[in-house]
């Protein structure tokens, strides 16, 4: 499986998210810039987390205008995979691929520390390798992080299953129902705040982040096989 | 458009303008007659005042540094350039540097710790090094009213705000709160990087004809004499003419960082020297590259890139708006530069060109309104050894018997401790920081030391920062040794090998005779334990002028060092693993 | 040329945690009368004439797709025709 | 009861990151005309009567102490007297 990483300037966890799909799950993975006209040859597409335009403004509000963006949205109208973690979910957000939107967190502070995750969907291409309801030990690092819908997003999230990950103890941002990290109507488009590619190697504190973009090679594999 | 009335050379010796720079009669002296044989201009005694500031030019701590070892055979660059280099085996080696940005945080909190880390981070970069982690050491006073908890809480997000933003981890520092911090908070950042030998650079700018380019942020009137304002005290009647802020733009930074580090590492070719512009901006990194090289310099003012408009030479040349450096390139060169910049959207302008006869010159619409010999301006700045006195509390101390605390309750007793601010778990704050960006921190912020992988090999780097300043007040010597003990112990607790230290000298007016023996005495400490440690002193900073109203902070010279882990097996954290393991105390 | 002011808030549904928190910051100031704060963000803009489309299109789109997010705020602007400067 | 409306802006020779990254934005998005544009703190405040102290004066202070850093900033306010509503 081939990734696409995009780095927006101003992004900084596209070295992680390259290492984890090189280094953690041995796939292939290249950085493709902002201004990039095309995502052809690519069957995945990962949005990194950082600081795009210094998340002026509003955390994500201006990459989302960005060249590749277009095609970002094209790729996930084709149904193929794409997932942001952190600034990258604000920017799905901000495009809206996603739903809602992602305030300050409660606290006013920026937040790092590894945090509890709840695998309240093991059902998406992005977490068939976890156990429902698993708990998992994954870093979160961020200030704008506090998840926000309306009550009817809320609801339709809800009845289709959308809600992903959810904080199991304590909820670093104050986010509606806890939630972590939520994927699209279509099940293509995942976003989450908590970093997973922070998360591969035992020596960094914890490897259950693995298994995310295990999930998603595994996924594709047996689509290919299918089709 | 705007008349300016700049004094002329008669009206700044008449008036004594430069004395209100900070120029001494004996140095504007030395100017006028040794040096020029001429009067200054307004825009030339503007030069001189901030080259030869203290923070520039070390004038009085010269005499103390130079009781420092800064050599031995794992030292690939001591002192003078932008940071030390220390090798560490396989073709790499590790680049650090501390620096203090004391008196800009305690007039905007935020900005002056956000432009503190951002600066520290430059220093790293224009080496040629990958920035990989980021410490800090901060003093307040008590935490018992408001404004000192405005400081601390604005210090901190922006020391937080600048490095989560630019994505380098901050893995580690110190805090600590005493009264005599309150009106003059301590605010040091430390970073480090990573390099390859063949990568490593130097300011310098060589080669007549070559081509000085300005690179990243516009230049605008901010922090303008910043450089002499570090080395002034504070009294409250100041309060309202402090000069401007400057605000820090972390996005602009990682954009430059990244397109520096692309320069340096694929355009080797045509890279003959960068520096960035920090304190004193674009005077104190051009002048320092040529005078370096042994070479002369022309700068045209009109080329650089401006965000107001008006600016006098004076203004542009003493301007500390941040985010930019100063590159030499070979001639002819500029197109590929100014190509690579503009990937990321940043401008690289050519304002001037290497000489041969060691003048330093500036033109502005078309006059030429600096002539100067460089060295005199880089190199030459007059060296004070200041008297010093022995303090009398010291003799005083010496006389009282051993302090034998009277504990009746001893649980409510280190309960107590527990809760001072100073001892209590800081992690409220570092979990504010980022510091595991980049994906290398194998332990971060809680332990003795932080330690980073190097990704690839099996080694790591063990790095912390120490300073107890109460020690220092009761004695100097021992002191300024045990901080750099400290910070030993804190590195081979955590599976390193001490390789050097680096420094901030944070001190009160060393015009004042006991200051000025707090700060030599101490200097002789740190020494000793550094020689005897064997970890050279490779970079470092001075801060004096550390006063409110004429009271003195407690000397406070933080140490920041950086040690080798040779395999990760050896990487031990400082807390308790399991119920019924066995506790050892080790050492007298 | 015009001079354009936009001033974008939460709707009022949304917390506003910074306002919340300067609130309490007033009140241990001892400032008891402040009732509510709600904390904005505020644009000062230079448009200069154009033939295309108006200028109050240019700020309609602007504010609608990057200045506020409507999910969560809303925005309303001010705009003032000034004489060129030369 | 008063409205009281605050605007934050910081000075002229102050940089402004996040106006200058804003502008960046909204000229890719195609709209040139766009020549400047400065952000700035925008507050909604409601204050009650008070007998000790006119409300210029606690607003002149909040605004000097807390809600501006006047070493980079400037400030100005608006006071609107509003019925009480019961
Ligand atoms: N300002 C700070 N920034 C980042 N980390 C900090 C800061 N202050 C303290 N820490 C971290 O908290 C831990 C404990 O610090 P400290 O109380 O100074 O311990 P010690 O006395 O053992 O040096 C260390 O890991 C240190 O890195």
């Amino acid at each position: 499986m081939r990734f696409a990483v995009i780095q927006f300037p101003g992004s900084n966890c596209d070295v992680d998210l390259l290492h984890a799909i090189r280094d953690g799950v041995g796939e292939e993975a290249e950085y493709v810039p902002h201004t990039a006209e095309s995502l052809d040859g690519f069957d995945g597409v990962l949005l990194p987390g950082g600081f795009s335009y210094g998340d002026y403004l509003r955390s994500g509000a201006i990459s989302r205008f960005s060249n590749v963006m277009s095609e970002v949205t094209r790729f996930a109208e084709e149904g193929k995979p794409v997932f942001g973690t952190c600034n990258g979910f604000q920017i799905l957000v901000e495009a809206g691929l996603l739903p809602g939107a992602l305030q300050r967190n409660e606290n006013l502070h920026f937040i790092c520390k590894t945090v509890e995750l709840e695998v309240v969907n093991n059902q998406t291409r992005f977490t068939t390798e976890y156990n429902d309801r698993e708990l998992l030990t994954i870093p979160v690092a961020h200030g704008e992080g506090n998840y926000y819908c309306d009550e009817e997003t809320l609801a339709e999230l809800k009845a289709n299953d959308q809600i992903v990950f959810t904080y199991a103890s304590d909820n670093p941002n104050g986010s509606v129902e806890n939630i972590a990290g939520i994927i699209n109507r279509q099940g293509n488009v995942l976003g989450m705040m908590p970093h997973p590619e922070r998360a591969i190697e035992d020596i960094l504190g914890s490897s259950d982040g693995l298994r995310f973009f295990e999930s998603m090679v595994k996924n594709f594999v047996k689509e290919t096989a299918e089709v | 458009m705007k008349i300016l009335h700049e004094p002329t050379a008669e009206q700044i010796r008449d008036q004594k303008i430069y004395a209100q720079w900070g120029l001494t009669d004996e140095e504007y002296r030395m100017i006028s007659e040794d040096i020029l044989k001429r009067l200054p201009n307004y825009t030339e005694t503007g030069l001189f005042s901030v080259m030869w500031s203290e923070h520039c030019s070390y004038k009085n701590s010269k005499p103390v540094l130079r009781k420092f070892p800064t050599e031995g055979p794992q030292v690939l660059q001591g002192p003078g350039e932008g940071a030390g280099i220390v090798d560490i085996g396989d073709g790499q080696a590790v680049v650090f540097k501390a620096e203090s940005h004391n008196h800009p945080s305690a007039v905007e909190p935020y900005e002056g710790a956000a432009t503190g880390v951002g600066g520290i981070i430059r220093d790293i970069f224009s080496m040629g090094a990958r920035p990989i982690a980021m410490l800090d050491s901060l003093r307040f006073g008590e935490l018992d009213n408001e404004r000192t908890k405005y400081l601390l809480e604005e210090v901190v997000a922006g020391i937080g705000g600048y490095g989560n933003c630019i994505g380098i981890p901050t893995v580690g520092g110190e805090i600590a709160f005493d009264p005599v911090y309150r009106g003059n908070p301590l605010v040091n950042a430390m970073c480090v990087g990573l390099i390859d030998h063949e990568d490593i650079q130097k300011g310098q700018a060589k080669g007549i004809g070559n081509t000085i380019m300005y690179v990243g942020a516009k230049t605008g009137r901010d922090g303008i004499h910043g450089a002499t304002f570090a080395s002034e005290e504070f009294s409250d009647e100041e309060e309202a003419e402090r000069s401007a802020v400057q605000v820090g733009d972390p996005f602009m930074e990682k954009l430059l960082m990244e397109a520096c580090l692309e320069l340096i590492q694929d355009h080797s070719d045509i890279l003959v020297g960068i520096q960035d512009m920090g304190a004193a901006g674009l005077v104190s990194s051009s002048s320092e590259m040529a005078s370096k090289a042994g070479s002369g310099l022309i700068l045209n003012l009109d080329d650089v890139p401006q965000r107001e408009s008006g600016m006098t030479p004076y203004e542009m040349m003493l301007s500390e708006s941040q985010e930019r450096m100063l590159i030499c390139v070979t001639k002819g060169a500029e197109d590929r530069v100014k190509d690579l910049f503009s990937r990321y959207e940043l401008d690289a302008v050519t304002i001037g060109e290497v000489t041969g006869d060691g003048q330093y010159r500036l033109y502005h619409e078309g006059r030429l309104v600096a002539d100067l010999p460089v060295d005199a301006l880089a190199e030459e700045a007059p060296v004070y050894h200041k008297p010093y006195t022995e303090p009398e509390r010291i003799q005083a101390f010496k006389k009282l018997d051993a302090f034998i605390p009277d504990i009746a309750d001893t649980e409510e007793t280190l309960k107590q401790l527990m809760q001072q601010p100073t001892v209590a778990s800081k992690k409220s704050i570092f979990e504010t920081y980022d510091s595991m960006v980049r994906t290398n921190t194998v332990v971060g912020p809680g332990s003795d030391a932080a330690v980073l992988r190097i990704r690839g090999t099996r080694k790591a780097l063990a790095m912390t920062t120490d300073c107890n300043a109460r020690y220092l007040y009761l004695d100097p010597e021992k002191g300024g040794q045990m901080a750099v003990a400290e910070a030993a112990r804190n590195i081979v607790a955590s599976g390193g090998e001490p390789l050097a230290i680096t420094d901030c000298l944070n001190y009160g007016n060393p015009d004042k005779p006991e200051v000025f023996w707090e700060l030599w005495t101490s200097a002789d400490g740190i020494a000793k334990a550094c020689t005897t440690l064997n970890t050279p002193v490779i970079s470092g900073n001075v801060s004096l002028y550390n006063e409110t109203n004429g009271e003195a902070i407690y000397p406070t010279p933080m140490i920041g060092m950086v040690g080798l882990v040779t395999d990760l097996d050896h990487v031990t954290t400082s807390e308790f693993k399991q119920a019924g393991d066995k506790i050892f105390v080790i050492g007298e | 040329m015009y001079n354009v002011k936009v001033y974008v808030t939460y709707k009022e549904s949304i917390l506003d945690p910074q306002g919340e928190a300067v609130r309490g910051a007033v009140h241990r100031m001892g400032f008891d009368e402040i009732e509510d704060i709600r904390i904005g963000k505020y644009f000062e803009i230079k448009v200069s004439d154009t033939d295309d489309r108006s200028v109050e299109e240019v700020i309609e789109t602007i504010c609608d797709k990057l200045l506020a997010n409507v999910v969560m705020e809303s925005y309303r602007y001010e705009i003032e025709r000034v004489k060129e400067t030369v």
